[in-house]
């Protein structure tokens, strides 16, 4: 037992709690403030990992970003319909079949799969500056092109988030 | 076909339709709220933090004193004149005063018109220096507002010397004044006008060149001289619309006319103007109290015999003056007893307030507040 | 398999819980804006999946972070695109139910 | 007898000083160190840390308000609280039992699990950045190699918190406060970031204590040339946005929205809000000391030695709290002195004012490490 397994346990618990009641919550409002419990939880996890810096990251832009972002929404729209999403029992039912089938085969296959045993450690001594020196290089092993690639792609998203959004819109291009 | 009356009801219904994109809503604005400063209510109709219309409703704090008047007689209702703008109490006063010596034929010697004059000045002052405060604390400067205070809180102290009050005067009598004046008084106002020069150059240096406080008020609700006077606005807000209508100087009362002093007129009508406006006036008016204060004539300071009654003859009688806020004019209509059959006032902060439904459309949430704080309302001197 | 030590099989299993979790909400949700939620979830999952498999597989080995890093990106720009979507639809419309986005049918 | 005292206090002061190695182990690295040997030393020290913490926390918010009460009433010329205890300092501490002891109101339409959540999370969210400020080597309870990313993730928390709140009260006005916070807020921390990333470009590293360990030759100001200024500027501005402080109280304008996001708010959870501003502000401050003018570390002046020596003399907490503190007073004297702008000026200021200044800063910083004529010159 390392010391990190009963954290794993703790946020493992915290996390699946979160997100059964993320997805049956039907205030919707709730519904992001689990997500964002969730999301937390995610963070955790990659604490666990060894991955602080990621961590970091999940909690900015996912926290810091997103779910304010998706509060922002709900906040926005109107009425008091767009808070309640009940489904029905029939659609419930399906849903739940599929999942848990989907969730069955996989965790037979997980069980029965024999996993090799870990490779010798890579050691690092400053991890962050070995993910920035990968994103940057060119060359062997590098990410420059998806780094870009990725960076043009938030660039057109944040204009076309724009475009979409700017006041106005509503009436110039009505939906229906 | 009966013309139509808008009620609150009319008013309140939003104009939204599916697919128009946007969503407006009302916000109660007051009774209860710290921008008011007192119980008025503003509906605020507003789209994000834009707003579309504001409907002003009235009525919180109604006291019916123009009834009560009919029951009082005219040195009673001097008393109640203190309740409207409790910030001009003195020229409140001084008009009911007017109305009743007018129609009585009283006529005052120099000394009493003298005294008058320079306490209605000296009001103003006390009035625009708590208006300064409290229209920092709107802009959200805490500073001011006790900076304000402070300068006020020693003129307080000197009218409480001679007058015996601080906020509801009941000075200025029919026949003359209540007291004479304090033995300190001139010097004390001397020390305190000295004083108060210097603090009008702080004030500007604390929120006139500020440029949070000018990005604020210029060119925000800007209103022309011809809509002032259609909505009826007198004194200051009146004045930075540039009609330069001041009562002091039109048709003199008091000792106004001996005396030497500019009306300042705005440009535009904008916050910004009726924020210099004020503070010139207050600039002007201290130049006239220094002059004032030195000419005080000798003479006796009450003509009427305090217990006499007065009774007045028959006959509708109006006399208006300029209060730090604009124009106050008491209608009376006597019918020959010693109370009056009829009393009205014509407040200026009623009709100052509806200047808000003219420029606050279009504006932010914010911006009412630095409307409101430059029309400077006075909430218990509209509901009356 | 026991509770301790803590393997790739628990993480597997862990992911896929919650992965099931997201699948779930994915298939009752009627409105886009619960839905939006859901894929979150699986995403973040998904993420989690790969930054364990390789940490547990290849310690040290800093691909699984480079690749989470990358979904992280990718989610944030695919919620932003979809509130870029979704807040004029829900201000032009009732509701954002989106069963009843059916316009551009026949 | 007097000069009985002096000597003790430069003796306890001297020993304090001398006992300062600048590679001491933080409370977290005593931790994990003593991990190994026993579980109860690692639960001595992390059991210290959150003590400490939370006493720091308590003691900090008390004064904090204090300060800020004494200075604002010699800003208005007034006295401030002189009544309870000497001079008034226990006046907040007064305040903080009524407070507590105050009828817990909840608005009957309100959301109460969120009603109930939001202080929290902005709590929680302080909480979490003030483990990570270095307030002296021996006073840092961790030193995470994210310090500095991991701050500014955390205080998403209370924009969470803020925006919960506002909404859960079913209130117009804190609705609109609470908008109000998170467009500012959001719209803010990218200039904000930009002018730490200034810093981190510098020193090639995220966690503060190296930070503050690179500032040995000089302070970041000075060694910075202008980027480090104008990101010092930025992050002043900056973060009196973020903490939604006077001239960019908008969120809680008392003139506008009554009390924005915490209108409704009373009692225990109003305490929490109220505490959070507080020590967010302290670690906005220390954030801005540790980065740009050298943390705990003394002022030196190049080539004077005996200066250097009688800087050294003065322990790192003193030097902490001293540029803290300034800091903290330029706060304050901010709020007590400006007028509260509008939310479109407010969002211009950011989008077509310091956002591009700092990205352009940002692209100078980088020029300057290039060239490598940073490092020289200025009060070291």
């Amino acid at each position: 037992m390392r010391p990190s397994d009963p954290f794993f346990y703790l946020f493992a618990l915290l996390a699946l709690g979160l997100a059964r009641a993320c997805v049956c919550s039907q205030h919707l409002l709730r519904a992001t403030l689990y997500l964002a419990g969730v999301l937390f939880c995610g963070a955790a996890f990659y604490v666990i990992l060894d991955a602080e810096f990621l961590a970091g990251i999940q909690l900015l832009v996912y926290i810091g970003g997103i779910s304010v972002l998706l509060i922002f929404a709900i906040m926005l729209t109107r009425g008091p319909d767009l808070l309640k999403d009940r489904p029905s029992p029939l659609r419930r039912n399906l849903a739940l079949a599929l999942s848990l089938s989907f969730m069955g085969l996989c965790s037979f296959l997980v069980l029965r799969t024999d996993w090799p045993a870990a490779l010798p450690a890579e050691p690092h001594e400053n991890p962050v500056r070995d993910m920035g020196v990968r994103l940057l290089n060119p060359g062997e092993g590098g990410l420059l092109l998806p780094f870009e690639v990725i960076s043009v792609l938030l660039l057109c998203v944040a204009i076309a988030a724009i475009y979409l959004a700017r006041p106005g819109s509503g009436e110039e291009r009505p939906l229906s | 076909m009966t013309p139509k009356t808008l009620t609150l009801q009319d008013l309140l219904r939003t104009d939204f339709a599916p697919g128009g994109g946007t969503q407006e809503y009302f916000v109660n604005m007051g009774p209860q709220h710290p921008a008011t400063h007192g119980v008025l209510r503003l509906l605020l109709k507003l789209d994000g933090e834009t707003l579309r219309q504001v409907i002003p409703v009235l009525g919180y704090i109604h006291r019916g004193i123009e009834k009560i008047c009919e029951h009082q007689t005219y040195r009673q209702i001097v008393h109640l004149s203190d309740r409207l703008d409790y910030l001009s109490a003195l020229a409140n006063n001084w008009c009911v005063t007017r109305v009743v010596e007018r129609a009585a034929g009283i006529e005052t010697n120099e000394r009493i018109e003298t005294i008058r004059t320079l306490m209605a000045e000296l009001e103003r002052l006390q009035s625009h220096t708590l208006w300064w405060g409290v229209f920092g604390m709107d802009l959200g400067a805490f500073t001011p507002f006790l900076h304000g205070f402070r300068d006020r809180e020693e003129l307080t102290q000197i009218f409480e010397d001679t007058i015996g009050a601080r906020l509801t005067m009941n000075y200025i009598q029919p026949g003359g004044l209540l007291h004479d004046l304090h033995k300190d008084f001139a010097p004390r106002v001397r020390a305190w006008l000295k004083d108060f020069g210097t603090k009008v150059d702080e004030y500007d240096r604390m929120l006139s060149g500020n440029l949070i406080a000018q990005k604020r008020l210029v060119d925000i609700g800007a209103l022309s001289g011809d809509e002032a006077l259609g909505l009826g606005a007198t004194g200051p807000v009146l004045r930075a619309s540039g009609v330069p209508w001041d009562l002091r100087r039109v048709r003199p009362y008091g000792v106004y006319d001996q005396l030497d002093f500019v009306v300042p007129v705005g440009e535009k009508g904008d916050c910004w103007d009726r924020y210099w406006v004020r503070i010139e006036e207050m600039r002007q008016s201290l130049a006239l109290c220094e002059t004032l204060i030195e000419n005080i004539p000798e003479g006796k300071t009450m003509l009427v015999k305090p217990a006499a009654k007065i009774r007045l003859p028959e006959g509708t009688f109006y006399e208006e003056l300029e209060t730090p806020r604009g124009i106050f004019g008491v209608h009376l209509h006597s019918r020959g007893k010693d109370m009056p059959w009829r009393f009205h006032f014509r407040s200026p902060n009623l009709h100052n307030l509806w200047c808000i439904t003219k420029i606050a459309p279009g504006a932010r949430v914010a911006d009412i507040v630095a409307m409101l704080a430059g029309l400077d309302l006075i909430v218990p001197d509209m509901d009356r | 398999m026991s509770f301790f030590p803590v393997g790739i099989q628990h993480w597997l299993l862990l992911c896929l819980a919650l992965f099931s979790f997201g699948l779930y909400g994915l298939l009752t949700r009627r409105s886009a804006m619960g839905l939006l939620l859901a894929i979150e979830i699986m995403v973040n999952s998904a993420a989690v999946l790969v930054v364990a498999l390789i940490h547990l597989l290849h310690p040290g080995k800093l691909d699984g972070q480079l690749s989470a890093l990358f979904f992280i990106a990718l989610a944030a720009a695919e919620v932003v695109l979809a509130l870029g979507i979704y807040v004029p639809l829900a201000r032009s419309r009732p509701s954002g139910d989106v069963t009843q986005l059916n316009d551009l049918r026949g | 007898m007097k000069a009985a005292w002096i000597t003790t206090a430069l003796l306890a002061l001297h020993s304090l000083s001398a006992a300062r190695d600048w590679t001491q182990p933080t409370l977290a690295e005593r931790a994990a160190e003593a991990a190994g040997r026993s579980p109860w030393e690692s639960a001595f020290w992390i059991g210290l840390g959150l003590a400490g913490t939370l006493a720091a926390m308590t003691l900090l918010g008390l004064s904090l308000v204090y300060a800020e009460r004494k200075i604002a009433a010699r800003f208005q010329c007034r006295l401030g609280p002189t009544r309870v205890g000497w001079r008034g300092t226990l006046q907040t501490l007064a305040d903080t039992f009524k407070l507590i002891s105050k009828a817990d109101l909840v608005p009957r339409d309100a959301d109460r699990l969120l009603f109930f959540t939001a202080p929290w999370l902005v709590v929680s969210g302080m909480l979490l950045a003030l483990v990570n400020i270095p307030a002296s080597p021996l006073l840092f309870v961790v030193d995470l190699n994210i310090g500095l990313l991991f701050i500014s993730a955390v205080g998403a928390l209370s924009v969470l918190g803020i925006l919960l709140g506002g909404w859960a009260s079913n209130n117009k006005w804190s609705l609109l406060g609470s908008m109000r916070a998170g467009a500012q807020i959001i719209s803010y921390e990218l200039s904000l970031t930009l002018s730490l990333l200034v810093i981190v470009l510098f020193t090639g590293s995220l966690s503060l204590g190296e930070i503050v360990q690179s500032q040995q030759e000089g302070w970041w100001l000075w060694r910075g040339h202008l980027p480090a200024m104008v990101a010092f500027l930025v992050f002043v501005i900056a973060s009196t946005a973020e903490l939604n402080r006077t001239p960019f109280d908008l969120a809680e304008g008392e003139s506008e929205l009554t009390a924005g996001f915490h209108t409704e708010y009373s009692g225990l959870r109003f305490a929490l809000f109220y505490l959070a501003e507080f020590l967010n502000m302290f670690i906005a401050a220390g954030l801005a000391a540790t980065l740009f003018l050298g943390g705990w570390m003394p002022l030196h002046i190049a080539g004077l030695q005996t200066f250097n020596r009688v800087m050294d003399f003065i322990p790192p907490l003193v030097w902490f709290g001293l540029k803290t503190g300034g800091l903290i007073f330029v706060f304050m004297w901010l709020r007590w002195t400006f007028p509260r702008l509008r939310i479109d000026q407010l969002l211009k200021l950011e989008w077509r004012f310091l956002l591009p200044l700092s990205m352009v800063n940002l692209l100078v910083a980088a020029l300057v490490l290039l060239l490598g004529v940073y490092g020289k010159g200025g009060p070291a």
